[in-house]
């Protein structure tokens, strides 16, 4: 019983500060939100009996990749730019046709995705099991995200790095950059 | 012991969310959040196969999908960086050269 | 997945392509910081790495499955690799004079092509759908930073911003449906996908999984209506890398959809899926052609047509059966060769690069510069699918599989469509040799010996390909075998 | 060395060169196409030497296999229906460079490239035995033509290129289908891929799917004739093109329309040929009457033989879907005689052209009095093309008129009349620009037509009277193939009702002093098919 | 030289070969010399091998030399063979030396015309194709020769192309006789179909056999008399000839009036197996020839052209000869042919003479009182003019009476043959009045002629007159030709022509004529050829062109109407002519446009979608996320 509390509290907790990272006109409080709902799905993990994921969950999004977005929101100090809506027909269209799509989700999830039988058993995915697993079974793929990262990080290096920056640029034949 | 359509749903509720606020807001960031909010719940949904199968790889996914999404993150961050130098908004309305 | 000694003897071997690539790449970058100098040498040195990888690729690597059944080296994918690493070597041959001439000369830039060709070639032989996610991602991430490449350009930043923001948004697509397939097969390995299709039947949320998957993979070839970001990023990319970004990751996607396609081929006739995929092909090659007739921006124009292309490929991929599959390698090759061709020309105009390359900057290049117009032409032709180049008779195997499995109306509709097609191509033949330039505005072209190289080899491999393609047609045949028997 | 491959891939070896000349050498650009071309008429008159008379089915057979798992091969092959055509497209090419010697400034060298690659297109087209080779041959022919009205056209010229292309690719496009569909058919019943045309043949085919097949080809060929209605992007092409690309077109390319009908759509499929043969025949016979018509109120000349070209290819899609013999002979001939009228017509006006700058009946009249020599060249093709008897274009026209007549009397009828509208605008055109008061004082001192147009016009000449006077020579080498059409399409007894009657009254003994004549008079193959109620009704449209 | 027929022909042509090619430079000398010698040649030729075929045959058979096989296909076909029987003998006798007779003429007349070459040249060309006309062996063979005389007059009315008439009028020729050649062909294929060939032997052989449905024999008729119409210029397709006078006179002579217009005639005698079993057919053909004869006639009542009258009256007289034919008197037609060229030759040659002396005035408005003056000329004019009018023992006279006398008598429809006669009789009258009207007013009288002109008078050269001369004897004596057999039982053109007029069960070969209504007729004949000429002599010889100005005031209406030629060529105009080049017109401008439009309208669709289906690419990417989701949300909707 008590799982359910922690549950649906949680539950709660995630689409609140998911709804407010879309509503809220202010990144910054868009990007705490995400955050907390962030700490929200970790618990879910824990439910999910996933403990070292719901660490990752906390270290890697919480903590790494969330700062990274604050660090930028502050590096351009966007804190105080707060959007004006436009484009009604795009927002209309957005809300409705993702409440369909929702909608239609659920329905079908409920249809189909009932498991009778809950997991028996307990589900062991500690540290220990996948570490071993992906040192053994996923070294391939690991290996591949080695590259990915460092894809990544050249890559932004490229674009943000060194020359950046150069404002209204000229480029090689020296005409203005039209903006 | 919960349900695990109970977490399929929620992180079903969420991707929508996460959806809607892509296609809802203009601030480059606030999407970009939006879409780590997608992928988050699609780890959640991972997740709750997983254990409802006692399969390891769902988890495993989990684990490579937050390196996507790392990777992600830092690229794109760059991307709106170089956009804010360029036209000091990352309003992505204001990207509009190229049209028809 | 189960569990594999580390390590099995052999499996350096199998990916000894891609390590060469990855550490080229790194070579590169390395090169590019510590001897700025020398920036002339970089693109003979990734040329120099392409060729040795394909060399590896040919000669050393023997077909098998690796890494737990997670990762597949065929004939096939022996095909497609080749056909990413041709890719890769005409975008640097283009690359080397554009980056020069644009003064934005780095050893990033072929190190991100290489490592994009990396994950491409991951994707092309990953047997289980997270190898493929991660292929995916690598090529993903490349792109994202080689269409932003040209900083200073504020298109090419709006375009990066534009490909990553959808390539994102699309990713996250791409895993749900993949969470919503391994909850219903409890699974993401081709193989098993198959053995599971092969004795259950589908549930509807499996077909929103699917509908999501295809919608991800959708983005990837810019198929309607997944497809307008397409023209855009290419205006906006650097020249070269659009020509390679409007050829490779569709291949690369293409072969991945083809395992996809063969391990769900058991329910296929049950269910609807396949016309979702008829629709795609149909809307593709409407809409593609229809508005590549009013674009007057060549990358536009080619983007649009590219869409329509894509269409042609998803025609044969309707049912997958060697011949299509053979059909879809064979295209994909001459693809890559007459569309990289045609933006490799486009990518030698010596302009501002903010503003379009309308066709008015081709005016009369066709006697200007003989043999640019001349390669301009023979690619036009090809995409138009006129005898005797490789695009007819690309097409003709399309087709030919079309009408083999019955997809009569389908074919006709692209028929149609490529009656459409013909005419903005000869549009630009027109302006290559029939329209004298505007006074005073006769745009210049640069290109080496690199460039030159690199037309001659799409020139010769077009004509070749259509004057005598039985060599590839076989080889493409036996390896679609090979590939589904399995 | 085979005989055919070489002369097929003469030109284009030759334009291959020829890229490499330097562009300011004109002189020997020129030189060089007119010598290529030339070399390979003299190698193709080979086909005449080693020609075996009496063959139905093709000689000097080429067969290499190309594509095999498809059973696509390169296979070359010439028969009777194909081998006036051939010559005739190897002996007008050089004439055109012969004739087009002074014409081109701009770009000489991609302008002779262009033909020459033309010409082994056209080759090739005529002898390919295998579908898909025709078909690339085909389109291939499509893109030098582009170009050369593209860029040595007139005014609009870029309008007529893309209508010519795209009407013709629209139509060719469909039949693609068509020929895979027909090559699926056939894989399915033999078992053995192949686009071999003599292979297909035996293709049993559903009547709708024969119906539809028979629609894409016919389109794709009706396009190319033209056949009305769909005739409209030729006097465009014609008038925009330059001289050298308005004889081909006119001369050869138009032909691959016929050709295609002869070749392929008939074989392929007799039932509906012999369903719709009605629907064309009509259509063609719209064609002779409306091109005549229209040809008479042009007032350029260039449009008005453009016209008139409509008007003859109608006769010859009147003879091929009458399905007899004699009528399918004369279409054959006509297509030859309407290449070389036609041709020398555009030719001619192309020669004035050259001096005056325009082409509008309205600024000429009288000029017989400046350029006889070229007024003469000028009726004699015109007489040619209204069919004076003694020249080519009468016994073409008789034949498919009369054997035409023996099927579809009404039809044969109504294009008869069509020669009186012939001589109506052709001798309009003649009037208006040779006779009258030589008043336009740019026209009073024109210089006349000059050694290298003459040098191309007499062997034109030479011909038409050389078919006009013996046409045996041309007819017997053709008429084994055209019996062995026949029986293909199950119409093996040529003659119809009417004419079979005649076998009865021809038991009459005939008179001894001209056994010769009743011997040559009565067909060679005896028919047993009855007369039926036709020859009265025929009689009776006749009369009213 | 019977086996070499195919020397007559050939022998004219080589010599228009080397004066067309060689004629300009070489000078008149040359061109002369070629002329006249292979003109000549021809003549001799066929008078030898006429008389080698009188040594061979001795009942008329028919002779075939056979050169080659022109063309067969599918069992149509012809062969270039040439043939000799008692029809084309008289032909070619006729042809080669009145032709000959006129090249001579020529000289004289064409001396100081610049093109002197090309003239003869034609001239030549013209003879060659004449024979093949009447020496060929089948239609289609003919056919060659047919259209050869067409193209001849064709160039030589055109002869003077600096004019603008004359081109015209040339091709007005060459289209008018195309609609008959348009009849000849479906015959030919007629008889393809039905008869299995066209040589005439073999045509007439099978339809002689029966079994061939009159419908299609009478079609076969009727489609041959349409190409009679259009060469030898009947109702309805006469209107080509009068203008046809622009070409030089001998020209009008030689082709005109001798030899090319007569060509329909000798067609239907060669066929006249088929038209005896097709009696509706000959009817037509008598009726129009009647028609035609009265018709033109009266035309010529009141012509001011000296050449426009003798036009008009060579219409009429072709008129008669189809009478002739129509009504089954095929050697009358043919006696009537002979005869109708030497004394119209004559005549035109006798105008050619008086414009020669006039400097090329041809209006008798401005003549008069020539008499004198051209003695010669007036001689012959005068005789040639008694033998037209059909005043007795001249040639005219026998052979008019004797189609008369069958028209009478016709045995096929004796109703309408004596209508027929009637006819013919009114023109006759016609006939001897316009004639006389034309000696009178242009020999008689004084002269109205400019001064200059009467101080250029002068008698034309000996090259003319003696043709002249030559030509006026015949047409004296050339009744003796064949005599009526009440009178005579000798030798006669008649019975020479029997042969070709066989035996066939249910026609008659020849008309039995009444030795009473033969004299009966020829009586009624004179009193009207005579009447005709006192009319005309009381009315111009003294009186001159008063009268006609008398008669234009009496009846303006009328006499304009006759001088417009009855107003026929407008009528063609406003009702064929017009119309067509409107609709053709239409065709061109509407038809084309229309679908030129529509394949534009296409293209229009085509772009117009591209146009509209551009807009959805906006440019900011919010809307492509939201095309993307929408697109995936519209597939599950329809999908799942």
């Amino acid at each position: 019983m008590v799982e359910f509390a922690i549950f649906f509290l949680f539950a709660a907790i995630a689409v609140i500060f998911a709804l407010v990272v879309v509503l809220h006109r202010n990144p910054v409080v868009g990007a705490l939100s995400l955050v907390a709902s962030f700490f929200a799905l970790a618990v879910m993990y824990v439910l999910l009996e996933a403990p070292f994921l719901a660490a990752l969950q906390v270290i890697v999004y919480a903590g790494a990749i969330m700062v990274l977005f604050l660090f930028v929101i502050m590096l351009l100090n966007l804190q105080h730019v707060a959007e004006p809506t436009t484009r009604p027909i795009q927002q209309f269209l957005g809300y409705t046709s993702g409440a369909a799509f929702g909608i239609g989700l659920i329905y079908f999830l409920l249809k189909y995705a009932v498991f009778s039988a809950g997991p028996e058993g307990p589900f062991r995915a500690d540290a220990r099991a996948i570490g071993i697993r992906m040192f053994e079974a996923y070294v391939f793929p690991f290996e591949m995200v080695s590259i990915l990262l460092l894809a990544a990080i050249v890559g932004a290096l490229t674009l943000s790095g060194r020359g950046a920056g150069v404002r209204s640029a000229f480029d090689s034949r020296g005409t203005e950059v039209s903006k | 012991m919960i349900p695990t359509h109970y977490f399929l749903i929620l992180s079903a509720i969420l991707f929508t969310i996460g959806v809607v606020g892509v296609l809802t807001r203009k601030n480059g960031i606030t999407i970009f959040m939006c879409i780590e909010l997608m992928v988050n719940a699609v780890n959640l949904t991972f997740l709750a196969y997983a254990r409802q199968f006692h399969d390891l790889h769902g988890l495993m996914f989990v684990f490579f999908i937050m390196a996507i999404a790392a990777a992600e993150a830092a690229v794109g961050l760059a991307i709106f960086i170089s956009l804010f130098h360029h036209r000091d908004t990352i309003d992505v309305d204001e990207a509009n050269l190229m049209h028809w | 997945m189960n569990l594999q000694p580390l390590l099995e003897p052999g499996y350096l071997n199998a990916i000894l392509p891609e390590l060469i690539l990855s550490g080229g790449g790194m070579l590169l970058i390395l090169f590019g910081v510590f001897a700025p100098r020398a920036k002339g040498a970089l693109a003979p040195l990734a040329l120099l790495l392409f060729i040795a990888t394909a060399w590896t690729e040919i000669l050393f690597i023997r077909a098998g499955h690796f890494f737990g059944g997670t990762y597949e080296i065929s004939p096939i994918t022996m095909i497609f690799d080749v056909t990413f690493l041709l890719a890769g070597m005409l975008a640097t041959l283009f690359a080397r004079d554009y980056l020069d001439r644009e003064g934005i000369e780095g050893g990033e830039f072929y190190a991100l092509l290489m490592w994009g060709t990396v994950g491409m070639m991951m994707m092309a032989k990953g047997l289980d759908l997270l190898i493929i996610v991660l292929g995916l991602e690598i090529l993903s991430v490349c792109i994202f930073v080689l269409v932003g490449y040209h900083r200073r350009i504020a298109v090419s930043n709006e375009a990066s911003l534009k490909y990553f923001l959808m390539g994102a948004f699309a990713t996250g697509f791409i895993l749900y449906g993949i969470a919503l397939f391994y909850g219903a097969t409890q699974s993401t390995n081709i193989a098993a996908l198959a053995r599971w299709f092969a004795m259950n039947d589908v549930t509807p949320l499996l077909t929103v999984g699917f509908v999501l998957m295809m919608a991800g993979f959708g983005f990837k070839l810019a198929l309607a209506p997944f497809h307008p970001w397409a023209p855009d990023v290419y205006q906006g990319a650097p020249t070269p890398v659009a020509g390679w970004l409007s050829v490779a990751p569709k291949a690369a996607t293409l072969i991945a959809l083809i395992r996809l396609f063969d391990a769900m081929s058991p329910v296929l006739p049950k269910v609807s899926w396949m016309n979702m995929v008829a629709v795609l092909a149909i809307l593709s090659m409407v809409v593609g052609n229809a508005v590549a007739i009013v674009q007057r921006d060549l990358k536009r124009m080619l983007a649009y047509s590219g869409i329509a292309h894509v269409g042609y490929m998803m025609i044969a991929m309707l049912t997958v059966r060697d011949d299509s599959v053979a059909a879809v390698a064979v295209y994909t090759i001459t693809y890559a060769l007459m569309n990289i061709g045609a933006f490799g020309v486009v990518s030698l105009l010596i302009k501002n690069q903010n503003d379009p390359h309308t066709l008015d900057d081709i005016a009369g290049l066709g006697f200007r510069r003989k043999f640019y117009g001349f390669a301009l032409a023979i690619c036009m032709f090809s995409l138009s699918g006129l005898p005797p180049t490789a695009g007819f008779i690309s097409k003709f195997y399309i087709f030919k599989t079309a009408i083999e499995s019955g997809h009569t109306t389908v074919a006709l509709i692209g028929i149609l469509a490529s009656i459409i097609s013909v005419y903005y191509y000869l549009r630009v033949v027109y302006y290559l040799y029939m329209k004298e330039p505007a006074e005073g505005y006769a745009i210049g072209t640069g290109g080496g010996v690199f460039a030159l190289g690199a037309l001659i080899i799409a020139v010769v491999g077009i004509l070749a390909i259509g004057i005598y393609p039985t060599p590839l047609f076989q080889a493409a045949g036996n390896a679609a075998k090979i590939l589904l028997q399995q | 060395m085979p005989l055919l491959s070489t002369f097929l891939w003469l030109p284009i070896a030759g334009a291959i060169l020829l890229a490499f000349f330097p562009r300011t050498a004109t002189g020997a650009i020129k030189g060089f196409g007119l010598v290529v071309s030339l070399i390979t008429f003299v190698i193709s008159l080979g086909l005449l030497r080693g020609w075996q008379d009496g063959h139905a089915d093709f000689q000097f057979v080429e067969s290499i296999p190309w594509i095999p798992q498809w059973g696509i091969t390169y296979g070359l092959g010439v028969d009777g229906i194909t081998l006036w055509l051939v010559l005739l497209t190897t002996f007008l090419t050089p004439l055109i460079f012969l004739s087009g010697w002074n014409a081109i400034h701009k770009h000489p060298k991609e302008y002779i490239i262009s033909f020459l690659v033309m010409e082994t297109a056209m080759i090739g087209a005529f002898l390919a035995t295998d579908l898909i080779l025709f078909y690339i041959f085909f389109e291939l022919m499509l893109l030098p033509m582009y170009l050369v009205i593209g860029v040595w056209g007139g005014a609009n010229r870029i309008y007529a290129a893309i209508k010519f292309f795209l009407f013709t690719i629209a139509g060719s496009l469909l039949m693609l289908l068509g020929i895979i569909y027909l090559g699926f058919q056939s894989y399915h019943q033999t078992g053995l891929p192949s686009f071999t045309i003599t292979d297909l043949y035996g293709t049993q085919l559903a009547p709708t799917a024969q119906t539809l097949l028979f629609l894409a080809f016919t389109l794709a060929f009706a396009i190319k004739v033209p056949l009305f209605p769909l005739h409209t992007w030729l006097p465009d092409a014609h008038v925009e093109a330059p001289t050298g690309g308005s004889i081909i077109l006119a001369g050869v390319m138009l032909k691959m329309g016929t050709y295609g009908f002869l070749r392929f759509v008939l074989p392929f499929f007799p039932d509906a040929t012999a369903q719709y043969a009605n629907v064309l025949i009509a259509l063609s016979v719209i064609g002779i009457i409306y091109g005549a018509l229209v040809a008479w109120v042009q007032p350029d000349m260039k449009k008005l033989v453009a016209y008139s070209s409509v008007s003859h290819l109608g006769f010859c899609v009147l003879g091929i879907f009458a399905l007899n013999q004699t009528a399918i002979e004369g279409s054959i001939l006509q297509m030859v005689n309407h290449g070389l009228s036609t041709g020398a017509l555009f030719m001619l006006v192309g020669v004035i052209y050259e001096r005056r700058h325009t082409r509008l009946l309205a600024d000429y009249g009288g000029i017989a009095r400046t350029m006889p020599v070229f007024a003469v060249f000028f009726v004699i093709a015109m007489l040619s093309s209204v069919g004076l008897p003694g020249l080519n274009g009468f016994i073409g026209e008789f034949l498919i008129l009369s054997g035409s007549f023996q099927t579809h009397p009404v039809a044969a009828t109504i294009a008869a009349s069509g020669v009186i509208l012939a001589a109506i605008y052709l001798l309009w055109l003649v009037q208006k620009v040779f006779f009258g008061p030589l008043e336009n004082e740019e026209n009073k001192n024109i210089p006349e037509i000059a050694w290298n147009e003459v040098a191309a016009l007499v062997p034109i000449v030479i011909l038409m009277v050389w078919i006009g006077v013996h046409p045996n020579t041309f007819l017997k080498k053709m008429e084994p193939s055209v019996k062995y059409l026949m029986t293909r399409i199950g119409n093996a007894d040529a003659r119809t009702p009417m004419l079979a009657k005649q076998d009865d009254c021809c038991a009459l003994p005939a008179a001894a002093h001209d056994a010769k004549t009743a011997a040559l008079a009565t067909p060679a193959s005896a028919s047993h098919s009855t007369p039926t109620a036709l020859p009265a009704s025929a009689a009776g449209e006749v009369k009213q | 030289m019977l086996n070499n027929l195919w020397l007559i022909p050939i022998t004219p042509f080589v010599g228009f070969l080397l004066n067309g090619l060689f004629g300009k430079r070489a000078g008149k000398g040359f061109v002369t010399a070629v002329a006249i010698l292979f003109s000549l040649g021809a003549a001799l030729l066929g008078t030898a091998a006429v008389i080698e075929y009188n040594g061979h045959y001795h009942h008329g058979e028919r002779h075939l030399n056979l050169v080659y096989q022109w063309f067969n296909s599918g069992g149509i076909g012809a062969d270039i063979a040439f043939q000799l029987d008692p029809l084309s003998i008289v032909m070619l006798m006729v042809v080669t030396w009145v032709g000959f007779l006129i090249h001579v003429y020529s000289i004289g007349y064409m001396l100081h015309e610049e093109g002197y070459w090309r003239y003869f040249a034609y001239l030549n060309l013209f003879l060659s194709a004449m024979l093949i006309l009447i020496l060929g062996s089948s239609y289609l063979f003919m056919f060659v020769g047919w259209e050869g005389v067409g193209l001849c007059s064709y160039l030589l009315i055109g002869f003077y192309y600096q004019t603008d008439y004359a081109p015209a009028a040339g091709k007005k020729a060459f289209i008018v006789n195309r609609i008959g050649d348009f009849g000849m062909l479906v015959a030919m294929f007629l008889m393809f179909g039905f008869l299995g060939s066209v040589d005439f032997a073999k045509v007439s052989q099978v339809a002689a056999a029966g079994n061939i449905s009159p419908t299609v024999l009478t079609a076969i008729c009727l489609l041959l008399f349409l190409g009679a119409c259009g060469k030898s210029a009947q109702i309805p397709l006469y209107v080509w000839l009068p203008d046809a006078m622009a070409g030089p006179t001998p020209v009008s002579a030689l082709i005109h009036a001798a030899t090319m217009v007569t060509a329909g005639v000798y067609m239907i005698a060669r066929s006249n197996v088929l038209y005896r079993l097709a009696p509706d057919a000959m009817m037509v053909v008598a009726i129009v020839g009647g028609l035609t004869a009265l018709f033109a006639a009266t035309i010529g009542l009141r012509q001011f052209d000296i050449k426009k009258v003798l036009a008009y009256s060579t219409v009429s007289q072709l008129g008669f000869m189809f009478i002739a034919v129509g009504v089954g008197a095929f050697s009358a037609g043919v006696f009537h042919l002979v005869t109708h060229a030497f004394f119209k030759a004559c005549l035109f040659l006798g105008s050619g003479s008086v414009i020669h002396a006039m400097s090329g005035e041809q209006d008798i408005r401005n003549m008069g009182g020539l008499k004198s003056k051209i003695p010669h000329t007036f001689r012959t004019f005068a005789i040639a003019t008694y033998a037209i009018a059909g005043l007795p023992l001249a040639a005219g006279f026998f052979s008019k009476d004797e189609i008369l006398v069958s028209a009478w008598s016709t045995p096929y429809f004796p109703a309408v043959g004596k209508f027929v006669w009637l006819l013919g009789t009114l023109a006759a009258f016609c006939t001897a009045f316009y004639m006389y009207r034309l000696v009178y007013l242009t020999f008689y009288g004084k002269f109205r002629g400019t001064h200059e002109q009467e101080h250029h008078l002068h008698e034309s050269p000996a090259t003319m007159t003696g043709p002249l001369w030559i030509l006026a004897i015949l047409s004296i004596f050339g009744g003796l030709l064949s005599l009526p057999h009440a009178f005579w039982h000798g030798w006669s053109l008649s019975k020479w022509l029997h042969p070709i007029i066989p035996e066939v069960i249910g026609t008659h070969s020849e008309i039995h004529l009444e030795l009473s209504t033969e004299l009966m007729i020829a009586a009624v004949s004179t009193i009207i050829a005579i009447l005709g000429w006192l009319a005309a002599r009381s009315l111009y010889k003294d009186k001159q062109l008063a009268s006609d100005n008398a008669f234009a005031q009496r009846s303006p209406a009328l006499a304009k109407a006759i001088e417009n030629k009855w107003y026929v060529d407008e009528l063609y105009a406003a009702t064929i002519v017009r119309p067509l080049e409107g609709l053709s017109r239409f065709l061109w401008k509407g038809v084309d446009a229309l679908i030129d439009g529509i394949a534009m309208i296409l293209g229009y669709v085509v772009r117009g979608f591209g146009e509209i289906l551009r807009f959805f690419q906006t440019g900011n990417v919010r809307n492509y996320a939201l095309m993307f989701f929408i697109g995936v949300v519209v597939f599950i909707a329809f999908f799942v």
